[in-house]
């Protein structure tokens, strides 16, 4: 039995890692709630396990999703992990070779060039199966550390790969970091030195070998090599569970997880813990975090969910993020962070029974009509919005109610962002209520973030939820109301919740595209930046909100627009306190440019439905 | 120019630099008025010397000054006028600008407050004077934990008298709120006040920057009663009035922010002259708006607080005025006579 | 020496006193809420929060006399006072000062369930 | 405390009171709540002083109750404190001495809405003329009883068995005074020391060797105040005031307390009482409650007159403690005793407060 001492730290760290992933794995499958393993349950037979290891592949080695983000940390990521796993599988064919039939003890292919020290055939080196075996494995290690390469210029200057900021790392990242960075380089010296005095070596470990071997005493000293890249290995694998390298394996079985259909629920759950060992704090969120502009950079993401893993979460920290989903849209692994910090809330605010008995008396005049015309708290502190709804609503002649003229009940969201899921509940059943009663077909808000929650907490059978964007769009297009464009030029700022939150960016601009000429801003859609007041927040102050705000502003009228065109009220009124610029909700662009329709028109309207 | 405070200095060296002879007299030794008493002025905290030490260095070496000399009558004689003093000294001139300024209202007044009843009920005035010593203590030297100040002490109060605003206490009692936390880092502050009349340049920012970074506390309610309990500790009764409940809290010193009232020779001269205004007693310009500085009787003229309440820049503003307004009229008087 | 005679029947009993007794009154409340959200100093008990308020238009609840029942330390019944907030952020808007009202209120509602303990 | 501020502002309110004949307005309710005083008073006077007291059976009450509790309009009031005067007229006296303090306060209203709205009194003395045909002179000076006894208290103090000191100790005794609201807080100037720190009740103290507390509540209202105690509905309210005051004296550990009006050590009294019933708490040391007494009370304890005599077995709160602490003899077992001895029988013991010896 091929062995050497010096496997023992490899293997014995290897073990303890196996031993470590499959307590913990077993364990948070078994927490699983009821729902999540009925889909596990389903998920490995109706076939989702084949999609899902094609994202593992594409996504956990090959990085495409980084790639797109950052070409150069891509590659950097892609060449560690696609590298890494090259090396293990075709460590182990090359190791068929010399093991004659039968079962290689696991560290053989490891060290293979340490037990076996076939001798370079060199012009025909290649056309060997030994030979080409040494050619690639020497290509692929070449390949991973050039990958090293990269890692350590990122670590001194992270400006040039265009990251403002780069991590700061834990005491056991330090170690795992350390550790990981020596293995290749490490296996690189082994090899070259065993190749030094057997010329056993492929193209690079063969001509270190004999480089070294000229002023070296190889001999000697490649068997503490050997010992130094087992250690190396052993340590890796010891501190990785603790590290932030843990994202290796548990991303997989997140991804398997994610395909199965579970979804973070509204309370810390073993799911959510398992997205949360899935982050590898690459540091690509931290950048595009608009924290950083109110200098409360440890509230960015990569440290959040750290201090989530580690369970030393402050207030602070876990208050203060504006749920604006940029970190989300970004993050290579696609971490759900928005609905991990809502349940980190609920746990820190599950003493808090906010109670609503006093609504059960509110029943507003009974409003039957087919639209129900909800404007939301916010609404009714830009009056101007209101009174623009009010008027197309008019002018199109369709049979429309204003639900919230009196004083409106909470859509619930706002409670919903605190992680107040239960006072959330009743007042959505409330609300609920009085549209049921309303007998509307369409339901229409100006609030994004009233139009979020309405749309996906609400159960609203038989009613139609649209945002006003959206129903403006369709009266123009049905040819209820009728408009006229100008030149004026505008820019469009999409709303955290109407554009990533609920994935609407085109109508809004398709209407636009009707009214004014639409500038395009330098970070529009996925991309759009937060204005700053949003009421997921719940503690930065006047002057933190102020900054972030003043930094989206130069963004949005770089191309100095004649009109800052936004849909939602809390955005506008954000804006409004900051600029000169004029700042319009897509309403009022409407409702200015209104034309008024022949009665003819209308019919026809009516008819074509 | 009778009174030689900020208003009286900065005529005078108007005047003078305008070629005018100029004859200032002042009742007590040295000029500068109230402002010698003021530790440091707001908003910005800036030293009270910095300011008098300017308008002393700006007075011409020509400027006749009088000082230690109460003046006791003013006569006209021929459109001309002859001020006399209490030790008989005489002076004659042209035209005479009263800037006699204000007096603080005796705190002692307010005898529900306990002003010189209770051992540790001081004036503003009073506290200023412990700024310029450098420490703040109780009469039995510790240091107070607690300090409440009391806004419209003698002003906004018919009981008193003065039905009037005096308009700067407020802004004095937030500056001098901070500089007690300054002194004493751990002391508490309260306010007691009916309204935060801020009403000038920067005045908001120092109310914002008392709350946020020394957490001086505002408690809407006019003191009513003040006694002392067993342990020294002044006890005050207030309306707690945003909450509609009575207020009882004990604190260790209290500070009566004294409004301004006309000073007895204001009362005196203007009275004798027919210029004094019965409900306020400042002095009655001649038209409030077009020309606050002359006064009914051709050659009087008027600056600073003797026509009412002002803060030190709008004192010098109005001395200014008052010295443009008195070249104006030997201006059309010199071809006259 | 106690008499015998049972409990004297007065048909009234004293008036409990409305007055703050401002040294008397616990401020555990009023020094959680002020470490957790300093921003309550700022308040100048204008009303722009209470008037605007969306659960101030079916109840009598008053973020501007929360802050002052707190600070003062009345905090009795100031619970199911505060758990009447839907807490839509229109006070946030609103606030001249830009007082933290969301937090503010969430802070209080804590204290007053841990702090008390 | 500053002393000589207070005496500054008692310069501000001197009072002149007449010296010698007096003519004496009874109280209608002091007779009832503390029977030895108004004897006491006409006693000292008289034998002691040896001062000309006119004492009528003809006056009535001068109706301030009712006119406090809007019972009375102010017309009749006026009326027959215009008849009170014509008595004082008719019997020759010029010096009206009124008893009580709510009849001082109102005659000083009267006489101050008198002085300025004279045709107020010509309507006052037509009624009197038309109702009972009499006629009356305005009093050359008008005092209430107990600044006539200030006005006397070194003459007092000369005549003084005793002094207001504690035996043992030899330190004097803490009294605490308290002056009735319609003394001076209507009419400051009529007030001997002024609203704030009225001085009449002090000065006695002061002569006698007392030392006086100002406690935080000093000035606040003893709880009579009509409306509060007639309208049993308002009762809680009358004793939560009294609450207050003995909450406020009591880390001043008083003595004593001394009053100058009929409804103030009423209440003073009985509410300890009461208090100790309802939440089983007195304000002395070691269960005794703070013995309350009116000034003529003190004047003759002061002189020497048998305790029992001055009635102060009618005090709810029982004074023997402090007779202990002063050295006065008295005899506990005549405390009950009628006037030729027999046995009026023991009022049951308090649950709290502790009566004193059998």
């Amino acid at each position: 039995m091929t062995f050497n001492i010096f496997v023992i730290p490899f293997f014995g760290g290897l073990l303890f890692l196996l031993a470590v992933l499959f307590v913990r794995f077993t364990a948070w499958l078994a927490t699983l709630d009821k729902s999540g393993r009925k889909k596990l349950g389903h998920g490995l037979l109706n076939g989702q396990v084949f999609p899902a290891t094609w994202e593992v592949f594409m996504e956990s080695l090959l990085h495409r999703r980084m790639f797109r983000q950052n070409k150069l940390l891509g590659y950097m990521h892609m060449s560690f992990a696609f590298g890494w796993l090259l090396l293990i599988v075709l460590g182990n064919l090359e190791s068929r070779i010399y093991s004659g039939g039968h079962i290689n003890p696991p560290y053989y292919p490891i060290f293979l060039k340490f037990f076996v020290h076939d001798k370079r055939t060199l012009p025909f080196e290649l056309y060997t199966l030994p030979g080409f075996f040494r050619f690639i494995m020497d290509f692929v290690l070449l390949f991973i550390l050039s990958g090293l390469v990269l890692a350590l210029i990122k670590r001194a200057r992270s400006k040039w790969f265009g990251m403002k900021r780069t991590t700061q790392h834990s005491k056991f990242d330090k170690w795992a970091i350390t550790s990981l960075w020596f293995i290749f380089p490490l296996r690189l010296l082994a090899e070259s030195f065993t190749a030094g005095v057997y010329q056993g070596g492929g193209f690079l470990t063969n001509t270190l070998g004999t480089f070294f071997a000229a002023f070296l005493p190889v001999e000697y000293l490649y068997y503490p090599a050997w010992w130094a890249y087992s250690t190396a290995l052993g340590v890796f694998f010891v501190t990785l569970p603790w590290s932030r390298y843990m994202h290796i394996p548990t991303e997989v079985l997140l991804i398997y997880l994610r395909h199965f259909g579970i979804k973070t629920g509204k309370k810390p759950d073993s799911f959510s813990e398992i997205e949360i060992y899935s982050c590898p704090r690459c540091g690509v969120c931290i950048d595009v975090c608009q924290m950083n502009d109110a200098h409360r950079t440890n509230s960015t993401p990569a440290y959040f969910l750290r201090s989530l893993r580690y369970g030393t979460p402050d207030n602070d920290q876990n208050a203060n993020c504006m749920l604006c989903g940029r970190c989300h849209e970004v993050c290579p692994v696609q971490i759900d962070t928005l609905a991990i910090r809502v349940a980190a809330r609920y746990d820190d605010n599950k003493l808090l029974a906010p109670s609503f008995k006093y609504l059960d008396r509110f029943e507003p005049a009974d409003s039957a009509a087919d639209v129900l015309y909800f404007a939301g708290c916010m609404g009714h502190l830009t009056p101007a919005v209101k009174k623009a709804m009010l008027k197309i609503l008019a002018a199109s002649g369709e049979k429309f109610s204003f639900m919230d003229e009196d004083g409106s009940v909470c859509c619930g969201r706002p409670l919903l962002l605190a992680g107040l899921h239960e006072a959330a509940a009743e007042l959505i059943q409330k609300n609920t209520h009085l549209i049921i009663n309303s007998g509307a077909k369409t339901f229409v808000t100006s609030c994004p973030i009233c139009y979020k929650v309405f749309n996906e907490e609400y159960k609203l059978p038989g009613v139609e939820v649209l945002h006003h964007s959206q129903y403006l769009l369709r009266l123009v297009e049905s040819g209820k109301i009728k408009v006229n464009s100008t030149g004026i030029t505008a820019v469009y700022h999409d709303p955290c919740e109407l554009g990533r939150g609920s994935k609407i960016y085109d109508e809004p601009r398709t209407l636009l595209g009707q009214l004014v000429t639409l500038n395009k801003a330098e970070q529009e859609r996925e991309n759009s930046l937060c204005c700053g007041g949003s009421v997921g927040d719940l503690s930065m102050n006047h002057s933190e909100r102020t900054v972030i705000r003043d930094e989206a502003l130069k963004v949005l009228l770089a191309s100095q627009p004649d009109i800052l065109v936004t849909a939602c009220p809390l955005c506008k009124k954000t804006f409004d306190n900051g600029t000169e610029a004029v700042v319009m909700d897509i309403a009022e662009v409407v409702s200015e440019r209104l034309q008024p329709v022949t009665k003819k028109e209308l019919v026809t309207a009516e008819l074509a439905g | 120019m009778i009174g030689g405070g900020a208003a009286g200095l900065e005529a005078s060296s108007a005047l003078a630099s305008l070629g005018f002879r100029v004859v200032l007299v002042e009742k007590e030794d040295e000029t500068g008025g109230h402002i010698k008493n003021w530790h440091a002025l707001f908003p910005n905290r800036r030293p009270g010397t910095e300011v008098l030490q300017a308008l002393r260095s700006k007075l011409s070496k020509e400027v006749e000054l009088f000082s230690g000399k109460t003046v006791t009558e003013i006569k006209q004689v021929q459109g001309r006028f002859e001020v006399g003093s209490a030790d008989g000294w005489k002076a004659e001139a042209d035209a005479v600008l009263l800037t006699t300024g204000f007096s603080l209202f005796n705190a002692s007044k307010k005898e529900e407050y306990g002003y010189g009843i209770y051992d540790n009920v001081i004036t503003s005035a009073d506290l200023e004077s412990a700024f310029s010593a450098g420490k703040i203590t109780m009469k039995n030297g510790e240091q107070p934990k607690r300090i409440g100040f009391v806004h419209c002490v003698g002003s906004r109060d018919e009981k008193a008298g003065n039905i009037y605003c005096s308009k700067v206490c407020c802004v004095t009692a937030v500056k001098q709120a901070i500089e007690v936390k300054q002194f004493l880092p751990e002391c508490e502050v309260f306010c007691f006040y009916m309204d935060m009349r801020m009403f000038g340049r920067h005045y908001e920012e120092l109310y914002k920057e008392a709350q946020e970074k020394y957490y001086i506390q505002f408690i809407r309610g006019r003191l009513s009663e003040s006694t002392e309990d067993h342990t020294g500790k002044i006890i005050l009764k207030v309306e707690d009035t945003l909450l509609g409940k009575p207020l009882k809290i004990g604190v260790d010193m209290l500070v009566l922010m004294v409004g301004m009232e006309s000073p007895d020779i204001t009362r005196k001269l203007g009275s004798e002259l027919g210029l004094l205004n019965d409900s306020d007693r400042f002095l009655v310009s001649a038209d409030q708006h077009i020309s606050a500085n002359v006064s009914e009787i051709p050659g009087l003229f008027f600056a600073g607080t003797c026509t009412g309440p002002k803060n030190i820049a709008d004192t010098l503003a109005d001395a200014r005025s008052a010295a443009l307004a008195i070249a104006g009229y030997f201006e059309n008087n010199s071809n006259r006579s | 020496m106690a008499g015998t005679v049972e409990k004297v029947r007065f048909g009234f009993s004293v008036n409990k006193d409305r007055q703050i007794d401002y040294d008397a009154n616990l401020k555990d409340i009023a020094d959680i809420v002020l470490k957790a959200e300093p921003t309550i100093n700022l308040c100048i008990s204008c009303g722009t929060c209470a008037s605007t308020c969306t659960a101030g238009q079916f109840t009598d609840f008053s973020l501007r006399k929360m802050i002052l029942l707190v600070r003062r330390g009345e905090t009795k019944g100031l619970e199911n006072e505060i758990s009447k907030c839907m807490l839509c952020g229109k006070c946030q808007l609103a606030c001249p000062r830009g007082v933290s009202t969301r937090n503010l209120i969430l802070q209080i509602h804590k204290a007053l369930k841990t702090g008390a303990l | 405390m500053k002393h000589e501020g207070k005496k500054l502002v008692w310069q501000e309110y001197q009072k002149e009171i007449a010296d010698d004949h007096f003519f004496y307005a009874r109280s209608c309710i002091r007779q009832t709540f503390f029977p030895g005083s108004e004897k006491v008073f006409t006693k000292i006077l008289k034998d002691e002083l040896g001062k000309d007291v006119y004492d009528s059976e003809h006056h009535t009450s001068c109706t301030g109750i009712g006119y406090h509790a809007d019972a009375v309009p102010f017309e009749t009031t006026m009326t027959v404190v215009a008849r009170q005067f014509a008595l004082m007229t008719e019997a020759g006296y010029e010096n009206y001495a009124a008893s009580c303090i709510t009849s001082f306060g109102l005659y000083t209203e009267i006489l101050e809405t008198w002085h300025h709205f004279p045709e107020v009194e010509a309507k006052a003395r037509e009624f009197l003329f038309k109702a009972t045909g009499r006629e009356f002179k305005i009093p050359k000076n008008l005092a209430h009883a107990s600044d006539i006894i200030y006005k006397f208290r070194h003459e007092i103090a000369e005549k003084a068995k005793y002094r207001l000191v504690d035996k043992n100790t030899g330190k004097p005794l803490r009294v605490v005074e308290h002056i009735g609201c319609h003394y001076s807080k209507m009419f400051p100037h009529k007030g001997v020391g002024g609203a704030e720190y009225p001085y009449v009740l002090t000065g006695m103290i002061e002569a006698w060797g007392g030392e006086v507390i100002d406690y935080p509540e000093r000035r606040h209202c003893c709880g009579f105040g009509f409306r509060q105690y007639i309208v049993q509905a308002n009762r809680g309210y009358s004793i939560a005031c009294s609450k207050k005051k003995f909450d406020s004296m009591e880390p001043y550990e008083p003595d004593m307390i001394i009053t100058n009006c009929p409804g103030c050590p009423m209440f003073l009294d009985r509410w300890q009482y009461a208090l100790s019933e309802m939440e089983g708490k007195t304000y002395g040391k070691n269960g005794n409650g703070i013995p309350v007494f009116t000034y003529e009370e003190v004047a003759g304890l002061v002189l020497g007159y048998d305790p029992w005599e001055i009635g102060l077995q009618v005090h709810q709160v029982p004074a023997e403690p402090l007779l202990d602490k002063i050295g006065i003899e008295y005899d506990p077992g005549s405390k009950f005793k009628g006037p030729n001895g027999e046995d009026l029988g023991h009022p049951e013991a308090p649950s709290y407060l502790k009566f004193y010896k059998e």
